[in-house]
C-alpha cells in the first residue's frame, strides 16, 4: 500500500490556504492525491454584539413577511434621490399625487422630498403602473431608500 | 444643551465623537455614504441615516442633505470633525439660519483663519510671530542689505508673482546677497515678465510645532502645551508626540501666553491650534486650525483633559472644565498614524481586513473605526487607526511603541505599520533630531 | 541585572509581563502546558517551552518543569504572576538554590504571609489593626460584658472548637449578650462536646478595601492607595475600584502609613497587598497577598505608576522609582472582569471565540489574552480578559464604562459582560453603597 | 479488493479537520481514496501578524523535507517526558545508550534527561528497532517533543 501524506503537509497545506486566502488546494503526484479546502474564507464582518440599532428607518423583513422581491431590489423601485421628509400630497389637505394603481408618466411628480425647508417635486423615473407605496405622509427617507414600486 | 449631536463625518473621528457624546449621555446620529452602511461610526451611533452616494461632494461635503439630516432626526448640533465640512464658514452660517448648533467655532472665525493672507494679518495684529518679511516690493540692492541686516540672514529673494520655485533665491548672508537679489529679478522677470521681487526670512531646518488651545464663551481661553509634528511626507503629518524636545518649560509657557492672549483677543471659541515652524528658538506661524485635530488624543495623553468632551461643553454656553494652572503636562506621548497603504509608496490599500487584532496593555490607547471583516471603501482617506501610547518619558514611550507594534495585526490590507517600525531603531529618530524635512530624507534613503 | 524573564503563568497576566519586560528590553520566555500551545503569552514571547500536559499540576504548577525551563532557556529571573506558584514559598526557596532570581518578596515573606495565624500574629506585632478577639475563651457572662464593651457591639460568640455557622451567636448589645453567650456555650457543648466559646468582633456589611504596597531593598516603601474590591461573588472579587468612596485623604494617608510603616518593620520586598474589611470608618486586617494582584491595573491607571515594572526594578535590587511624595491619585477607575462565563449561572464557557473586538478610545485600557479564533482551553480559570477604566471622577468612570461595554464583542462563548451591563443602571451601585455582601444580594434579587 | 482505510485512519483524518479548521480533507493513493468532510463554519485562529517566533525548538518542515511522516505523528515516537536538557550518552565521552539500527527491549534506557540537575534515564516504551534520533547530545527538549523513532 502506498503511503498516506503526513498530518504535517495537510497542515502546511492548510496554512496555505489561509495565507493565499484560497479555498481550495489539490495536489496530484504520482499515485498521489491530495486536496484541502476550507469554506466560507470570505470573512464575515464582525458585529459589535451590544451595538444599538440604528433608528434610521429600514424595514426589518423577516423570512416570513420577504415579500416576492425585497422593495431595495425591485428593478420597478422609485429609490430617494435625497435624505429629507416626504410628502405626498402638494399641500396638506390636497389629494395625494398618485395612488396605488394609478398609471404615472415618465417625469410625472408623484411626491415630494422637502430638504432644507425647500420642495423638491420627485418625478417618476418612467411611466408605468404605482403598484407600491412603502412610505407614509411626511415620513423621513434617507438617500436610496426605495419610496415607491412603478411597474 | 445639547441634547442630540449629528456627526458630519466617518472613520475614527466619527466614532471620537460618538463616544464623547455617549459618555456625555447626548444621542448621537451618524450620517453616512452609500459606500459606509458597514462603516463602525454607524453601527455604534445611535441612529444612522444614509445622505447620499459614495462620492464625498455628493454625501459628506454636502451641506443640504446634512441639514437634511438633522431636520428629520431632530439633532440640535452638528459636530463636523476634521476634514470634510469642519472648516466651512458657510456651513456654519447655514447651520446658524437652521438654528442647528455647530460644535466649533463662529462662521467669522473659520472665514479669517481660512484666508492665508487675512490669517497672517489678523496674526500679526493679535500678537502671534510670523515669519518675517519685507513690507512689499524690494527694489534696490541697498534696501535688500537694509531689509536682511534687520531680520537676519538667511533670507529668501522671492518674485512677487513667482510660484513653483522660479525666481527664488537663498542668500546666505550679506556677500551674496547682491547675486541673489540679480538673479531672482533676472528670472522673475523672464518667468512671469515682472522683476518685482519682495524678501522673507528663510528657515532652513524649521520644526513644525503647533500649540493647542481651547477657549469658551465666557472669556477663558487656555493652551494645553504642543505637540511636534514634524515628521511629515508631502505635508501630511506621520507621526505626532508631545512635548517637543526642543522646547523647555519656559519657551512653552511664553508661546502658550501668546497663543492665549491671542485667542482672547480674537474671542475665539472652542478647541483650535495655532501651527507654527519653530527654528532656532524662535517662533514662525503658518496657520490656524479652527477644529479638532487628528493628532488631538497626543495632547489628550499627556493632559488628562478630554477634548471632545470640553467642545461639546463650550457649544453648551459651559466654561472650560480646567484653568491654565489646572494644566499639567505628564509623561510624553506619541501618535502614529496607520493608514491603508503601502509602507514604501504610499499607494492606497483599499481592500477588507481578514484579521484585525489591536495592541493593548497600559498606556496604549486605539482609536480605530476597523474591524476584522471590514471593506475599507476606496472613496475616502486611507487613515483607518491611531494608535496612541502614553510613558513617563520618551524613551519609555518608544519602548512602550515598539511593544505595541509587535502586537498589532491586521491582514488582508497593507498598512504603514512597517514604517514606523523602521523608524524607531533610527537612532535620529530616536534623537527626536529632526525637522520637517527629515522625514522624506529617511524615506529617501532607503 | 535581570536579562531574562520567564514567565511561570498564561493568560492575560502572562501577557502583561511580557510587555512590561519588552518595554524595559528585558527578554520573555513564555512557559506553557500542551493545551497552551496557541495561547497569546506564547505567541508574544521572545521564547516558549511547553513544560508539561494540560493539567496545571503538571505544568504550571510543576516546580522541576518550570525550573528545568528555566535552565534550557538560560533565564535569570523567574515572574510567577498570580495563582499558581506565586505564593508559593518553596518554589522560591527552590529557585534561590539554583540562583534564578524570584520577582517577588522572600520565601520567608510569603511563609509568613501564608499563614493565616501567623499573618494575624504578624500584623498585630506590625502594627496593622485586626479583627479585635477576646485573649482566648471567655468563661463567663461577666467577663464577656468586659470584652463585648472593650471591642464595641454588635460582637460575636463563636465555639473555640466550631465551624459551619453552629455555635455563633451575634449580640447586638449588652442587653442580649447573656443569651446570645449562654446559647452559644450550649450548642457548641452539644455540637462539639466543648462548651468553649470566644468572642470577636462582628463587622455587619463591611467594605473589602485593600491598600496597594510597593518596597525596595532600599528600605522604601510607598502605598499606592486602596482599592474597593467589596463587588464580590463567592469571595472572587468581579468589579474593583479606586480610589474608595468611603475614605477622604485623611483616612486614606493614616491607613496608607499603617501598611508602609508595617512593611519597613518586615523589610519586605516587591509589591504586595494588605487586604482589609472596613466598616464604620475602622480597618481590619484579613490578610496579606504577597503578590501582583488581578486588579492591579486599576491603581496604574490612577497612580500612572507601571507596577510590574517597579517589580522587575525591585528584582534588579533598584530603588523604587518615585517615593511617597511622588504618588498622587487622579482621577476614578474601575476594573471589570470578563470571564467566559454565563453571565446568570456563572458556568464556566470554554470553546472557540468567533469574534473578539476590543473598545478602545480615551481612558479605556484592554489587558486580554484571546483573539478571534482563540480556543479557550477547560483546563484553567475563565478570566479572559480585563477592561479598565479610567475618567475623571466617578461618574465620568461609569458613563465612559457602559459606553465601553456597548462596544465589546465577543462571540462564540458567553461572558460575564452582561452582568456589568446589568449592574451599570444600579442606583445602590452608581452610587457605591454596598458591602461585601451587596453584589450576591443583587444577584438573588433578578 | 483493496484494503479499507482503519478507523484511526479516518478518526486522525477527523481531528485533523477540527485541528486545522478545513472543512474537507481528500486524499486519493494508489488504489485508494479517503475524503472527509465537516460542514459549519471552521474558524481559524488569528495569528498576530507581527508576533515574533517562539525561539522553542521546533522543527521548521517545508514541503520539500517532510518525511514520509512527521516525527509528531509517528505511532513510534518517543515524546519526551519532561522539560530539560538530553543527553545521549551515560556520561561525557561514553558511548551513546543506543544508535539508528539498534534493536532495544522495552524499559531499556535510551537516553537521559536532566532537569533541576537530577539525571532522569528515559526508558524504551516498547520493544523494537531505533529508526531515527531526533535530538543531538546535550540539546535543550519539551514536554511531548519526539525524540526518537523506534519501530
Amino acid at each position: 500500500m502506498a503511503k498516506l501524506p503526513s498530518n504535517k503537509t495537510i497542515k502546511d497545506l492548510a496554512e496555505l490556504l489561509g495565507e493565499t486566502g484560497l479555498t481550495e488546494i489539490e495536489i496530484e503526484t504520482g499515485d498521489m492525491r491530495i486536496k484541502v479546502a476550507r469554506q466560507g474564507t470570505a470573512v464575515s464582518a464582525v458585529v459589535p454584539a451590544a451595538a444599538p440599532v440604528a433608528a434610521a428607518p429600514e424595514p426589518a423583513l423577516t423570512p416570513e413577511t420577504v415579500p416576492d422581491t425585497a422593495p431595495a431590489d425591485h428593478p420597478g423601485g422609485v429609490k430617494s434621490p435625497m435624505v429629507g421628509t416626504a410628502y405626498l400630497a402638494p399641500e396638506p389637505g390636497a389629494g395625494n399625487f398618485v395612488k396605488v394603481g394609478d398609471t404615472v408618466n415618465e417625469g410625472q411628480t408623484i411626491l415630494i422630498i422637502e430638504a432644507m425647508k425647500t420642495m423638491n417635486p420627485i418625478g417618476a423615473p418612467k411611466s408605468g403602473k404605482v403598484t407600491q407605496i412603502l412610505i407614509s405622509n411626511e415620513q423621513p427617507v434617507e438617500f436610496d431608500e426605495v419610496l415607491m414600486i412603478i411597474e | 444643551m445639547v441634547s442630540k449631536v449629528l456627526i458630519a463625518n466617518r472613520g475614527e473621528i466619527a466614532l471620537r465623537v460618538i463616544r464623547a457624546c455617549r459618555e456625555l449621555g447626548i444621542k448621537s446620529v451618524a450620517v453616512h455614504s452609500a459606500a459606509d452602511d458597514k462603516a463602525m461610526h454607524v453601527r455604534l451611533a445611535d441612529e444612522s441615516v444614509c445622505i447620499g452616494p459614495a462620492s464625498a461632494a455628493k454625501s459628506y461635503l454636502s451641506i443640504p442633505a446634512i441639514v437634511a439630516a438633522c431636520e428629520i432626526t431632530g439633532a440640535d448640533a452638528v459636530h463636523p470633525g476634521y476634514g470634510f465640512l469642519s472648516e466651512n464658514a458657510k456651513f456654519v452660517d447655514i447651520l446658524d439660519e437652521h438654528n442647528i448648533g455647530f460644535i466649533g467655532p463662529t462662521a467669522e472665525h473659520i472665514r479669517i483663519m481660512g484666508d492665508k493672507i487675512a490669517a497672517k494679518a489678523k496674526a500679526i495684529e493679535l500678537g502671534i510671530p510670523v515669519v518675517p518679511g519685507s513690507d512689499g516690493e524690494v527694489k534696490t540692492v541697498e534696501d535688500a542689505l537694509v531689509v536682511g541686516r534687520t531680520m537676519g540672514f538667511p533670507v529668501l529673494v522671492k518674485a512677487a508673482s513667482g510660484g513653483g520655485g522660479r525666481g527664488m533665491k537663498i542668500a546666505t548672508g550679506e556677500d551674496d546677497l547682491a547675486e541673489a537679489f540679480t538673479t531672482a529679478r533676472t528670472e522673475a522677470k523672464a518667468a512671469f515678465g515682472d522683476d518685482a521681487v519682495y524678501i522673507e526670512k528663510y528657515l532652513e531646518k524649521p520644526r513644525h510645532i503647533e500649540i493647542q488651545v481651547a477657549c469658551d464663551t465666557h472669556g477663558n481661553a487656555v493652551h494645553l502645551g504642543e505637540r511636534d509634528c514634524s515628521l511629515q511626507r508631502r505635508h501630511q503629518k506621520v507621526l505626532e508626540e508631545a512635548p517637543s524636545t526642543v522646547l523647555d518649560d519656559k519657551a512653552r509657557a511664553a508661546i502658550g501666553k501668546i497663543c492665549t492672549d491671542a485667542m482672547k483677543g480674537l474671542g475665539y471659541r472652542g478647541v483650535g491650534t495655532v501651527e507654527f515652524l519653530y527654528e532656532n528658538g524662535a517662533f514662525y506661524f503658518i496657520e490656524m486650525n479652527t477644529r479638532l485635530q487628528v493628532e488631538h488624543p497626543v495632547t489628550e495623553a499627556i493632559t488628562g483633559i478630554d477634548l471632545v468632551r470640553e467642545q461639546i461643553r463650550v457649544a453648551q454656553g459651559e466654561m472650560l472644565s480646567f484653568t491654565q494652572d489646572d494644566v499639567t503636562l505628564s509623561g510624553h506621548a506619541i501618535e502614529c498614524r496607520i493608514n491603508a497603504e503601502n509602507a514604501e509608496t504610499f499607494t492606497p490599500s483599499p481592500g477588507t481586513i481578514q484579521t484585525y487584532h489591536a495592541p493593548g496593555g497600559l498606556g496604549v490607547r486605539m482609536d480605530s473605526a476597523v474591524y476584522s471583516g471590514y471593506a475599507i471603501p476606496p472613496h475616502y482617506d486611507s487613515l483607518i487607526s491611531k494608535l496612541i501610547i502614553h510613558a513617563d518619558d520618551r524613551d519609555a514611550c518608544l519602548m512602550r511603541l515598539n511593544r505595541a507594534l509587535g502586537e498589532f495585526a491586521i491582514d488582508g490590507v497593507e498598512t504603514t505599520i512597517p514604517l514606523f517600525e523602521r523608524l524607531l531603531p533610527n537612532k535620529e529618530f530616536q534623537a527626536a533630531d529632526y525637522d520637517i524635512h527629515w522625514l522624506e530624507k529617511f524615506l529617501g534613503m532607503k
